[in-house]
């Protein structure tokens, strides 16, 4: 018997006694007999001891960012997460909690919701954010599926090549039933304005990234004011970091703006599980998908949340829901939202600050370098292209021997670029470590 | 037990981490780029009032750690902690999605086995890791479709068929794909009425979403003929892995006639729910659909563990590889369990939720009376007592000190009361469980107020869930929230 | 919320952790060695059952986490979270004592430095980590203090002094000893009352266990007078660090004339205090007495850290080094706050604890009316309400959220209510105590049943202590708990 | 501003109007100011995230038992810790709570303690344990002056040579000043029955540890029949794990029984925090030191705990008290507590059986090796001593560079045993690990 069940021999004779049944496996008559309890071959059962141990030998065959120098972001980033994020995410009030089904027990989890969604508006200066998405790719997707259905018969997509290259190969996995025509990124050296200007009377949303994919910060003023214009909507893709500093979605006056929340105190974790965060304007806010929390009063006058505007979600709408969406990456918003209320205004600017000041150290450092050049695309926040005399993958190696895990192979995505490797460094990257990189290259 | 929105602790000035200075030049900051509201919405708090705040509001959540738990088709079993540090060891919780393969050969062997494992317990050539919830996996399963119809030239096929007990998701994702749902009827036992589906079968369907166990708790005894019908149409079987939780070691899926799947890992193996997520929707197929999967998949080559997208894939479903740390938690739990485990945690399972069954069948009416599998559906129609309703026994389970079970779902049953106690479950906390529910009963015919007002015990009372849907106050807002409390 | 207790739940056959086989040949056991009854006070319980007894019972428990706990002279203040996973690194938590020097490198050196830390900290020249807990350290003082005089041929020193005002640990520790305590008058400015020291400081005089600041929150004016007055007699002086939260980078002790002091890690380097413990009473000390401290001690020599024992050591006063997890948590809380953030602490703590007296005082009469340091001493006595006592106005504190203030000591001032905010409470919070506070005294006259009848919020009323010493049941014992249960 | 300080610079301005000084130094003038204020040379304040990088750095230069294979004991045992106990552990209404002076809000501590008290005493088949002491050798000693006490006149202790040599050391520490004579371990090579012989009626206890420091299982019934002939009284030094199978002190009739609890799911962390387990008869209850908590009833009679007879104790008793023992290992009593808990009847005894079996495996292996030699002396639990070719710290040495942390080196304490190593095989050490230790000392 396992540790874990807590039914001992005898009440489970005395349990079979009550069903009236002689053994368990009576209860199983409805399966076909002929394929009831087939074998599994499956490995031995480990003890704890031994699968602690046998993890432990799993883990340390891959190189870590606590043990390696990082410089490799291009949509996941190596930031620093206080211990009490962890601290309080080992809750298991939170971790063993469901769906907050019943509100009324579940008012941990609902108002943590509630707080998530709003400093997620106070971050990305939006007028409403859902309870969270699979991570930034999925969000844009359903934000551009949002985006059709709220531009009616327009089923036009245009996407600037600077968006994240996974995260449009998602929009065009989610969309492939859909009919619709995404354009904008068939040339990747494309800029925003090239993009931009595919935007006319038939297209439901312009989808632009800032930072971009390469690490550019686009005023995207202007460009909103252009797709507005034509009656489109603007999704804007962004990085919770640099809204420390820089432009929001809600001064550039974005309709729908979505972003991978993992910068906000979730572990790279080899790609997940992240947090998609999916905000729009007011005006949208009933074509969103996935939960929303809102406040109310209990009997008592009393102050509590619970969700709301349930009728659009597919438990109830069915095949007429905005989405098919029902559990989410609610572990991972809640980190985000300490992590969040843990840095506050201040620790949020200084953050973002200590990306830009020790990312535009190292571009200086590298493009000093002899046969290494730094691509000028004008401002960046904290990622950067490094034109490489060698091709990206042996160089990734070299540093890989020296400790360090290298920067991003553009050559795939972007092969216009050459021989490109998008640099990034966070507030994680010392002084000392950006010296080693830029040793180790010039070396 | 009180707590105020967090943002009612700020005062300016604080802040909740330590961070260090740059230590480098500094360089100019591009002045039109930047932000122009000081971060307005954020609050400054220290870390010891955020550490209470979350600390004092966790503990106004019920959970599995703190008792039973028996929300039928969510599979509300105890998470092992093991778990927890399993995913957090630094070779798992620190490496980077796009590290080169070499430096990440422990984690991409880990998937490998993974795939592997969830392949053998459920009778599927290849498995995919990469959706993120159940949802997901259907999203892929019947993209996937899709692709293998147009794929053979076979493009009339615009229906998914799904039986009127189907999750809200079953329809909805085949929705999310541009087919139309065609419902199929529930027989008198609870099974895929074969009239009915017969009767709507035909060149437009592309394929059958079927939960088996289904959601009202059973097996569907005709399993194989819908199979026979679905197939013989040129449609393909879509299972919904919700109710895995029931067969494992019991019966193959892939070996009934299913050509597809999805498992929720969150839910049969336990990885935990985490408040609403995150999950992981792995999917696994018969060899004549993985080409068609999303990737990307690990394979095994010469030694080394590679990643590689299947030839006509459907695409990717989100970005990097899935949510690895979910593959670390049901890989650890499936390991631990090994064979006999697996079909043990399964006939607990069904034994727990028949155990409830024949204790309570006699005062909540059964919807169909059979041997159930994981979960039993009754429904919430006490005799003599016609003002109270099932969310009125929900509530009051509150009182007695147990998490409600699903209520009104399936809609295919009035006053549905979902019960799905989990292997994990003791006798004793069934048997208070049983008691609390006959208490109930009583109570709804000899005082039923006591259901109306339920709960008094909790955190806070019923609340009004017509307001917030009305005026909703879905962000922080102290004018509007005063506002609200002032009425 | 009431959770029986743990053996309520067990049943024959269950268990709560999955063990290996042996795996290797078997060796017959002696059978006239092995234990008779089965280990029949031990229970059978599911890990599911286990998490979930010790999740619920924690929830009624009252902490730092989940509110103020101005328990005064226990520092209760907030624990940073990044101690816990510190102390939990491989490298700290799974090494063995007894492994040669050469392994065990990281761990020799933050030994050390957090001896040089803390010796820094007070101005003392050495310092030993060993001590469990402050009591211990103070028994390593008063060895100390023995074995220094007796190495000068001394013998004639058989008596310790201590103020009326000292906690109940120090004349303990000078009994342990072998020592008399000689109890020292308090004057009324809260100080050691000068002359009765000098009455009866003498030739007999081992020392003096002074705390400073002292039990009643205030700093001794005339420590350095006291010093004098105990060095001329050719006594030492001890100083009890419980205290020292109130003067970091203030004042060092060594500086104003204490010889040797104690140092609790759990309070003022917030190690944390664990439910009653592990602590850590580390101990410094001048460099005439260093040679008698309890070894090991750490010292660096040629560039590797080694142990070693001084030279007429009293002695271990434990097996092994000493609370090394303690180590790494205070070690870490020290590095992080720096020279200008200790001294941050001793402020803030300082400030909080003045802000509530100059708010409490004109209601509860403050003992002695001076400024105080890190916490204040009320007096229980409200005007007008005389059937209230201290303990009535603590437990109904525990109804507006707050866990009660240390009473009833120092014993040395009648109804006393020992208040410590520290440095890490808000003013928010503390606002809404002085509010409560005020509250209660308001209730104490009009209502004082209110007071009399509280708790009525927490998760038991007030508990029959008498009765669980007059027939003390000390272990589980069903029929004895249900005989005092229908009593 | 650090982090973990609630008050802004404006409340600060606002409290001090309220306290009527100017600013925060005027609170200190009661402090000497020629000594006020003074200059502390410490390191720079680190960030956390540059604090957890330095932390690593010190702890990977320590040699751990999850990467070393680890057969050292010697009085602290490398066991298998279910996870469940530190997830437990971790939160924080058990480990950021203290004392429980307010019973009714701190119920859980008061449960947890009453729980322990009852394992330790089902553990040890004792009449009463209390709620911890700082660790095995503070027990021990605290033991001996408690038997003093109950024995009135009697002033001299008896200790077998066997009994682990540091708490022989603290039981010196601890009786320096209380003029008593120790006597029984000044021959190193002594049997128990020499010790015992000793015994007179000037002897308050004779203390005797099963398994002994060595490794050996003693029948103690025959000795404790010859120390209560003699007045005095039986202290019993034993192990918790060897209890899952071996003669417990309430079979042998001991009349105080100590041990380290650090094996019942407690991490090595060199050397603590431990927990001191302590137990005695019915008898000697009320001379017991330490807190005790007692089951008693509500205003309203429902079941509740309290800490009990605390007249025994310094708050109260102050010089007259039975110890100076205030804050003592509570969340170490709570590891063995949840760790006993988990193992129960039946995983106890199996860990015992793994312990023993393993290292007679062992035994047989290292007996085969040619040079060295298993020292007969008995039955033995999961130590035992090898008689060695060379020095043993040259052979630790060789075995360090292998991935394993040899046994302990006996020749400081009992030199009479030669070039002895003393092994101990838990049920972490498999098999695998065994053969390649028996191969690195062939080697």
């Amino acid at each position: 018997m396992s540790h874990y069940i807590s039914i001992t021999e005898s009440e489970r004779a005395e349990m079979l006694k009550a069903i009236g049944v002689a053994d368990v496996a009576e209860l199983f008559h409805d399966v076909p007999a002929d394929l009831r309890f087939p074998t599994l071959d499956l490995p031995a059962a480990l003890a704890e001891g031994e699968m602690a141990r046998e993890l432990r030998r799993l883990s340390s065959k891959n190189s870590d960012v606590l043990n390696y120098s990082c410089f490799l972001g291009a949509g996941a980033y190596n930031h620093f997460i206080p211990a009490a994020v962890d601290s309080l995410l080992r809750r298991s009030e939170f971790y063993t909690a469901y769906t907050p089904y019943q509100p009324e027990i579940s008012q941990g989890t609902l108002q943590a919701i509630f707080e998530y969604q709003s400093l997620m508006c106070g971050l990305l200066q939006m007028d409403a954010a859902n309870a969270s998405h699979y991570d930034g790719a999925t969000a844009m997707a359903e934000g551009a599926i949002m985006a059709i259905s709220a531009t009616r018969n327009r089923r036009k997509i245009v996407v600037a090549p600077s968006v994240h290259p996974q995260y449009r190969g998602v929009l065009r996995s989610y969309t492939q039933g859909l009919g619709v025509t995404i354009t904008g990124d068939e040339n990747p050296a494309a800029s925003v304005a090239d993009a931009a200007a595919l935007v006319d009377n038939e297209t439901a949303v312009f989808i632009v990234q800032s930072p971009d994919f390469l690490g550019v910060l686009h005023d995207l003023k202007p460009v909103a004011e252009q797709i507005h214009a034509a009656g489109a909507l603007l999704l804007m893709v962004t990085n919770p970091i640099a809204l420390g500093l820089f432009q929001t979605p809600g001064m550039v006056g974005a309709d729908i703006a979505v972003m991978e929340g993992q910068p906000l105190g979730i572990p790279l974790s080899f790609g997940g599980p992240y947090v998609g965060v999916f905000s729009c304007t007011e005006k949208l806010l009933r074509r969103m998908a996935g939960r929303l929390v809102g406040v109310t009063t209990d009997l008592n006058g009393q102050l509590g949340y619970v969700l709301t505007l349930q009728t659009r979600e597919q438990h109830i709408r069915r095949e007429k829901a905005t989405s098919n969406i029902c559990t989410n990456q609610g572990l991972m918003a809640l980190a985000a939202t300490i992590y969040t209320s843990l840095m506050g205004k201040t620790g949020l600017r200084k953050v973002a600050e200590l990306c830009y000041q020790r990312a535009h150290y190292a571009a200086k450092a590298i493009g000093n370098l002899a046969g290494y050049e730094v691509l000028e695309q004008g401002s960046f926040f904290h990622e950067f292209v490094v034109r490489c005399p060698r091709p990206v993958a042996e160089i990734t190696q070299a540093l890989h021997a020296q400790g360090i895990i290298g920067g991003y192979d553009l050559s795939k995505d972007y092969p216009h670029l050459g021989n490109a490797m998008l640099i990034c460094v966070t507030e994680q990257n010392t002084k000392n470590d950006i010296d080693q990189l830029v040793a180790v290259l010039g070396g | 037990t009180y707590e105020p929105p967090i943002f009612e602790l700020s005062s300016p000035g604080k802040i909740g981490a330590a961070l260090p200075d740059a230590g480098v030049p500094e360089t100019e900051l591009p002045a039109h780029l930047l932000r122009n509201d000081d971060l307005a919405g954020l609050p400054e708090i220290s870390e010891t009032e955020v550490v209470r705040h979350f600390t004092r509001i966790s503990q106004r959540n019920f959970c599995i750690d703190t008792g039973m738990y028996p929300l039928g088709s969510c599979t509300m079993k105890y998470n092992p902690k093991i778990h927890e540090d399993a995913a957090r060891l630094p070779g798992f919780a620190f490496i980077h999605p796009l590290q080169a393969e070499e430096t990440v050969q422990g984690a991409l062997q880990l998937t490998y086995e993974l795939q592997n494992i969830l392949a053998e317990i459920s009778g599927f050539d290849q498995v995919c890791l990469q959706p993120a919830a159940g949802a997901q996996g259907e999203f892929a399963g019947i993209l996937v479709f899709r692709a293998y119809h147009l794929d053979r030239g076979d493009d009339q096929r615009d229906e998914v068929l799904c039986p009127n007990s189907a999750h809200g998701t079953n329809p909805a994702t085949a929705a999310m794909v541009g087919f139309k749902v065609v419902e199929i009827a529930t027989d008198s036992r609870g099974n895929v009425d074969l009239a009915d589906l017969r009767a709507k079968v035909g060149p437009r369907t592309a394929g059958l979403m079927l939960t088996n166990p289904n959601t009202l708790g059973l097996f569907d005894e005709n399993v194989h003929e819908v199979a026979k019908i679905v197939h013989e149409a040129g449609g393909l079987m879509y299972g919904d892995g919700a109710n895995f939780n029931a067969i494992l070691g019991i019966v193959k899926p892939g070996d009934v006639g299913f050509d597809f799947m999805h498992y929720n890992l969150h839910k049969t193996f336990t990885t935990p729910h985490g408040g609403g997520g995150p999950g992981c929707g792995a999917v696994g197929c018969k060899e004549f659909l993985a080409d068609y999967l999303p990737g990307p998949i690990v394979a095994l080559k010469e030694g080394q563990y590679t990643r590689h997208t299947p030839a006509k894939s459907i695409g990717r479903l989100k970005a990097f590889k899935g949510n690895f740390g979910m593959f670390v938690r049901a890989y650890t739990y499936i390991r631990m369990l090994g064979a006999a485990g697996l079909r043990s945690v399964s006939e607990h399972a069904v034994l727990n939720a028949n155990y409830l069954r024949v204790n309570l069948d006699n005062i909540y009416p059964v919807a169909y009376d059979r041997t159930c599998m994981h979960e039993v559906v009754l429904q919430g129609k006490i005799k003599g007592a016609p003002s109270v309703h099932t969310l009125d026994i929900a509530k009051r389970l509150i009182d007695f000190g147990f998490h409600p079970p699903t209520v009104y779902f399936p809609i295919s049953v009035a006053e549905s009361i979902m019960i799905e106690p989990t292997e994990t479950e003791s006798k004793r906390n069934m048997d208070a469980f049983i008691a609390a529910m006959k208490q109930i009963a009583h109570e709804a015919v000899e005082n039923p107020e006591l259901l109306h007002a339920a709960p008094t015990t909790a955190p806070v009372r019923r609340l009004d869930e017509a307001t917030a849907a009305r005026r909703p106050i879905l962000k922080y807002d102290q004018a509007a929230i005063e506002a609200l409390l002032s009425k």
